[in-house]
């Protein structure tokens, strides 16, 4: 039998200025099972939590409703005080005496009449309430980052400081990402790789981080704390312990024609390679795709010269399957090419390059080694032009978003420029100048004030090439839209910062969203950045949209707090308000008919296949059933399911329906 | 008429418009008492087999809110939500219920004012509809006719 | 009020370019692709990012300079705005909406005599014919711009190349035509 | 399948020329059309410039004696005309009520059904499957193609070939043993309706398209609009004149140029109509 004691809160003048809050406690004292009902001042104070606890000693209570404020506000608070009243924290329910009525009503006997009905809703409801245990799941401390570029290498390192063990998973032969492009950084241009091989050798020689190299996700199962992930090694063709990276098979391989990845096409390199000199780790791989062994059966040539044996051609991808409890996604991004403008002639002029091939240009370690040189006959370009928002808030091209880092680093690219052909003329045509950030607009007026970069304010219509060199048809709107014509050696375009490869692909292994434009989505705009919509997943660097460096080095040190925070709990406590889909004796098993609807429409992915067998192995029935570690208890299933087989505990079928009924009927 | 004050119950989903409503009680932004509100986790677990039986309990008015498309705190529930509600509305009019006699809108936690327009707005409309009983009788006399019946 | 819809003066000209062609003037960003890539920009007075800039300020005397202007009429409809614009406004209908707005309300630029007496003596020749008179259309020309010496040299030599008729072709549909035009003038 | 034409006013005056090689190529493929009876000018310039709903109408009327007389193909050898004819199509597509209004003021049934080809899908639909086989003199010349504004824009209307730096016409060229240049000038204006109010801009547009093409070795210009032909051919005088220079390159249909490479003689395809010889047969 039921036995329910009521609280009804004044909340100093807040509830009793308009409710009459004696006459509450007197009406809702006469309904059925309620064995206790009271009012007090402040219900949320010491002596009223005190009440609470006495009570529910005093009277054998079954069931508390504290009458107050909104749940959203003190639910916390009068659950924690049952519990420590020796009820069960799941038996307390609060009814919105304030925000719902007295602050939202005049004070009348309608209002008070309204507090009642609220009262009594939940005093309906409480009675259907059932103790419930806060799920418990373990952890495994053991972090998954995928992709080894400095947001990656950051989170890496920052989580491995923590004491946990990480697992770092990069696609390329190499870590280090599109920063070891680069060549200098603004607004500082100190040299990117000075700063970064440093990192990249820490990630290789920490004892708690294990690299794994040419090698992707395969997929993803579990939930936060428990992920189990397979990852494939792609064979490299060579045994890493036995090899010493000495190099000479590079040297002898006689397939060198193979347009360089890191050099962004301006280079070549043989069939096995490594892709930059500072790699990590520096061992070569064979690209199947281009070795001469792999596509015509002989060749061989790297085997026989290599000094320690080490080549492999029989080796078979592996694949590893591990234990993960949380998981770090930077992936980084990539960038639109030149083919990408047909206004720019499809690709199709040599000297109209990108953003990331100028780095290689400008860098020391580049095909020119660092001088700037145009790619279609390496003459040093006299007159270059620059072209911001290539592609970059151009809804008509299909990416309306700002890429963000174009305005620095074509600041920072006239600019190298300047220091390195000083007889030559920098133009650079932009629509707006976004550089905030820390020193990021003095860096641009330096360009432009000390270095005397030409900044026109304008987009460019069309180049073409005539006579070797590209006409750069532009317009100088501040001068009322001028046409402006520069006869150009060469041209780059800052052009827009795009998703990687793969990224939709790699989202829906995880299961987290991303937008329209395959970035990964952020669980919230602004309070968590750095979270993802899934438990356990979140997200570091320019996966999530183009950022520079400090961003990106800044959310992966976000994201590894995140981690550490998660390991530094034995076992994850969560709220028990789940969906759960009823079980019966045999051979009824569940009223669920196995459609899996509900599976369809559920965000989480919570809802797995549960088969009912015989002892000889023979499936009887398959039914729904739900993983409690992921259910987020939305619900959805529960409203969907045609045969009313799954219920939300804490808002059962049963529940609501009393409250409605309560509502409408007098008792 | 004058003096008929209807009945409504409000199905909201407690992200959105329970926390707006909320707000509108810290705003101090004063509503029609007539409405009283039952929480839901979110829009997408209301099964609407409630309203009907709402409606057939007395109710005059019926309110259903949630999040605004693309907001929802479970990412789809709204959207769910919004899918079985327009299959629903069929069954509602075929059924013969009064569309008038519901209001399905979003209200976001920071929309308090917003809360006591719709709540306002469903209430006067439902003042000048009058009670409905209608539906009810319906659902009486068919029950009594199934007892006979037997 | 939704996104979508216009929050321009009702009385502005952005407004009724909006009611009439469906172009938001405020959607252009002055990126200046159009001037840039625009075959006559610099012949006019006002290139067509800096119309669009004018119509966006919704001030009546900036409407006033847009219906005055030489631009309006030295657009050769090429298209090539539209086909590079990143916001994909329709420059060419503003164009078109905003030549016949400006000859409603008589506030052809001087400068444009000559191109507006051209498109009439052209209308002309078909109203009456059905059919283009290139001879025709040149002497109306003519006696409605007073450039009398203009191309004299030509007609003899498409004459004598056979591409010049001497006599107006009448189709069968001549009074369907002139219908036609009576229909559409408002 | 009853296949139309409509010639437009230019091919039956100043483009004669370029009507002469159109139907020689369709006598010499064995290809026959229906002229459209009784059409009428398209408007033009002047209309659209002028006056929305006659540059509708002109065309509107056109449309609708093809369909009452059972065309369900139109071939417009005009690039100027074709581009009239698809946007009419278009915007009474996409509002009903236009239509009706406009069905109203041409005193016809429109519906819009019947498709209307550009010269260059002709030739790609009707004549390339059997031009290798009639090729007995191939044209082995550097042509420049130019496309002109109106066979490639509004693109999101007429939705053919790549706005920028087409190819259908490069290709044609290349059947039938051509070089076609990298040109960048391909879709730009040439001044167009200027022509004759504005001889001056006509001249400057005009002369960079003929400059380009001359710098860039082109022993002809090929082209596929009349209006073009007039600009780069008719006006090469004013041209001259205003560049201070003597542009020599001839500009040649791209009709002509496939009767010369089947055997046809220069007369036969109208050369001998041109202003600037065509040294090149």
């Amino acid at each position: 039998m039921a036995r329910i004691g009521v609280f009804i809160c004044h909340c100093g003048e807040n509830i009793s200025a308009t409710v009459d809050c004696g006459k509450v406690a007197e009406s809702i004292g006469k309904l059925k099972h309620v064995v206790l009902s009271t009012d007090y001042k402040y219900m949320c104070s010491d002596p009223g939590q005190t009440l609470i606890k006495d009570a529910i000693k005093e009277h054998k209570l079954t069931g508390v409703v504290v009458s107050a404020c909104s749940p959203r506000m003190h639910e916390p608070t009068f659950r924690k005080a049952c519990a420590e009243g020796g009820l069960n924290p799941f038996l307390c329910e609060m009814a919105n005496l304030r925000e719902h009525c007295s602050w939202v009503h005049e004070k009348n006997d309608l209002t008070t009449e309204k507090a009642i009905d609220i009262v009594r809703t939940q005093v309906e409801k409480v009675k259907l309430n059932s103790a419930l245990q806060p799920i418990k799941v373990p952890v495994t401390k053991t972090a998954m980052v995928i992709g080894g570029g400095i947001a990656g290498i950051q989170s890496a390192l920052d989580i491995a400081n923590t004491g946990h063990k990480v697992i770092m998973v990069e696609r390329s032969p190499s870590i280090g990402g599109h920063m070891s492009q680069l060549s200098e950084t603004f607004p500082t241009l100190d040299c990117s790789q000075c700063i970064l091989t440093p990192r990249m050798v820490e990630v290789a020689q920490h004892p708690n981080i294990t690299l794994y190299t040419y090698a992707e996700v395969e997929s993803v199962e579990g939930f936060i704390g428990n992920f189990k992930v397979k990852i494939r090694k792609k064979a490299k063709s060579l045994d890493e312990k036995v090899c010493t990276g000495c190099g000479l098979c590079t040297t002898k391989c006689p397939q060198k024609k193979i347009p360089n990845e890191f050099e962004q096409g301006m280079g070549m390199r043989p069939a096995i390679y490594v892709p930059f000199p500072q790699a990590v780790p520096n061992r070569p791989v064979i690209d199947k795709e281009h070795c001469t062994y792999y596509l015509k059966g002989k060749c061989k040539i790297c085997e026989i010269v290599c000094p320690t044996k080490a080549i492999r051609f029989d080796q078979p991808d592996e694949i590893l399957e591990l234990e993960i409890g949380a998981i770090v996604v930077a992936t980084g991004f990539d960038i639109k090419h030149a083919d990408f403008f047909p206004e720019y002639g499809y690709g199709k002029y040599k000297d109209i390059i990108d953003g990331l091939q100028f780095e290689r240009l400008a860098s020391a370690s580049g095909p020119t080694s660092g001088e700037i040189r145009r790619p279609s006959d390496g003459e040093v370009p006299k007159n270059i032009v620059f072209i911001a928002c290539a592609g970059s808030r151009d809804p008509a091209k299909g990416i309306a978003y700002c890429s963000k880092i174009c305005c620095m680093y074509t600041a920072k690219h006239a600019m190298l420029y300047k220091h390195k052909v000083h007889d030559g003329r920098a133009h650079v045509f932009y629509m707006d100048i976004r550089s905030g950030g820390k020193n990021y607009d003095e860096f641009v007026r330096r360009a432009i004030e000390e270095d005397h970069v030409n900044y026109i304010r304008g987009r460019v219509s069309t180049v073409y090439e005539r006579d070797g060199k590209l006409i750069v048809k532009g317009v100088d709107t501040l001068l009322g839209g001028q046409p402006v014509e520069v006869v150009a050696d060469m041209v780059v375009l800052a052009t827009a910062g795009v998703a990687n490869a793969g990224a939709e692909e790699l989202a829906q292994k995880l299961h987290v969203s991303y937008d329209q434009h395959k970035f990964f989505a952020e669980a919230h705009p602004k309070l968590k950045p750095v979270e993802t919509n899934t438990a356990g997943i979140f997200l570091a660097g320019a996966c999530q949209n183009p950022k520079d460096i400090p961003d990106a080095v800044s959310q992966a040190s976000g994201s590894a707090v995140k981690v550490a925070a998660l390991f530094s709990q034995e076992m994850l406590t969560r709220e028990p308000l789940v969906a759960v889909v009823n079980r019966f004796c045999p051979p009824m098993y569940s009223t669920c008919v196995g459609c899996f609807m509900c599976q369809s429409v559920c965000p989480y992915q919570a809802i797995e296949r549960e088969d009912f067998k015989t002892r000889d192995g023979k499936i009887i029935k398959t039914v729904a059933k739900i993983n409690e570690g992921l259910c987020q208890g939305c619900g959805t299933c529960v409203a969907l399911c045609r045969s009313k087989s799954i219920d939300l505990l804490g808002y059962s079928n049963n529940q609501v329906h009393a409250e409605v009924m309560a509502l409408l009927n007098e008792y | 008429m004058s003096d008929f004050e209807p009945k409504v119950v409000a199905f909201v989903c407690n992200w959105c418009t329970y926390a707006g409503a909320d707000l509108t009680g810290t705003s101090r932004i004063k509503y029609a008492s007539n409405v009283k509100i039952i929480r839901f986790p979110c829009t997408g677990r209301i099964d609407f087999m409630l309203l009907l039986k709402a409606f057939a309990n007395g109710a005059d008015g019926i309110i259903v809110s949630g999040c605004h498309p693309n907001d929802c705190h479970y990412t789809s529930g709204n959207f769910h939500a919004k899918r079985r509600w327009i299959m629903f509305k069929e069954l509602m009019d075929f059924m013969g219920v009064d569309m008038n006699r519901i209001t399905f809108s979003w209200v976001s936690a920071a929309e308090g004012a917003r809360w006591a327009e719709v709540v306002n707005t469903t209430v006067t409309r439902l003042r000048e509809l009058g009670p409905y009983i209608s539906y009810k009788e319906m659902v009486n006399n068919s029950v009594e006719e199934e007892v006979k019946n037997e | 009020m939704s996104h979508s819809e216009h929050h321009n003066e009702r009385n502005s000209l952005a407004y009724s370019v909006e009611k009439n062609v469906e172009v938001i003037a405020q959607k252009c960003y002055q990126c200046g692709k159009c001037s840039a890539g625009c075959p006559v920009a610099d012949e006019m007075d006002f290139p067509p990012s800096m119309v669009m800039r004018l119509l966006q300020t919704e001030d009546p005397a900036n409407d006033e300079k847009i219906l005055r202007s030489h631009s309006i009429w030295l657009c050769v409809t090429c298209e090539m705005c539209l086909s590079r614009c990143p916001m994909e406004i329709d420059i060419p209908s503003v164009m078109d909406f905003l030549r016949q707005k400006s000859r409603s309300e008589n506030k052809v630029n001087k400068k444009a005599k000559n191109i507006i007496a051209f498109h009439k003596s052209f209308l002309n020749s078909i109203r009456f014919t059905g059919r283009l008179y290139e001879l025709g259309l040149i002497l109306d020309y003519k006696r409605q711009s007073l450039n009398l010496t203009q191309d004299i040299s030509l007609a003899p030599k498409m004459i004598s190349r056979g591409k010049l008729h001497l006599f107006p072709t009448m189709i069968k549909g001549t009074a369907q035509i002139a219908r036609i035009f009576k229909k559409t003038s408002n | 399948m009853k296949v139309g034409i409509y010639p437009g006013c230019s091919l039956t005056g100043s483009a004669r020329d370029y009507n002469e090689s159109v139907f020689a190529l369709a006598e010499a493929f064995g290809l026959e059309f229906t002229q459209v009876p009784d059409w009428n000018c398209c408007g033009a310039t002047a209309a659209h410039n002028l006056n929305k709903e006659l540059s509708l109408a002109l065309p509107a009327r056109i449309l609708a004696i093809a369909e009452k007389n059972g065309l369900e193909e139109i071939i417009v050898p005009c690039a100027a005309c074709y581009s009239r004819l698809v946007v009419t199509q278009h915007e009474l597509k996409k509002d009903p009520e236009l239509k009706n209004r406009i069905s109203e003021v041409i005193e016809m049934d429109y519906r819009g059904t019947s498709k209307i080809l550009n010269v260059i899908e002709w030739i790609d639909k009707y004549i390339i499957p059997k031009l290798e086989e009639k090729t007995v003199k191939p044209f082995n010349y550097k042509v420049a193609c130019y496309y002109g504004c109106l066979l490639v824009r509004p693109n999101k209307i007429l939705n053919y070939d790549r706005v920028e730096d087409p190819q259908s016409l490069d290709i044609v060229m290349n059947k039938i043993g051509a070089t076609p240049i990298d040109y960048p000038y391909k879709t730009e204006c040439c001044g167009a309706g200027l022509s004759i109010s504005r001889t001056d801009i006509v001249s400057k547009l005009s002369g960079k398209i003929i400059e380009d093409a001359e710098h860039r070795g082109a022993e002809a210009i090929v082209v596929a609009c009349p209006m073009c032909h007039s600009n780069l051919d008719m006006r090469r005088p004013d041209i001259n004149k205003y560049w201070k220079t003597e542009f020599k390159i001839p500009v040649i249909f791209v009709t002509q140029a496939i009767g010369l490479a089947i055997g046809l003689s220069p007369e036969k395809v109208g050369l001998k109509r041109h202003f600037v010889d065509v040294t090149i047969s």
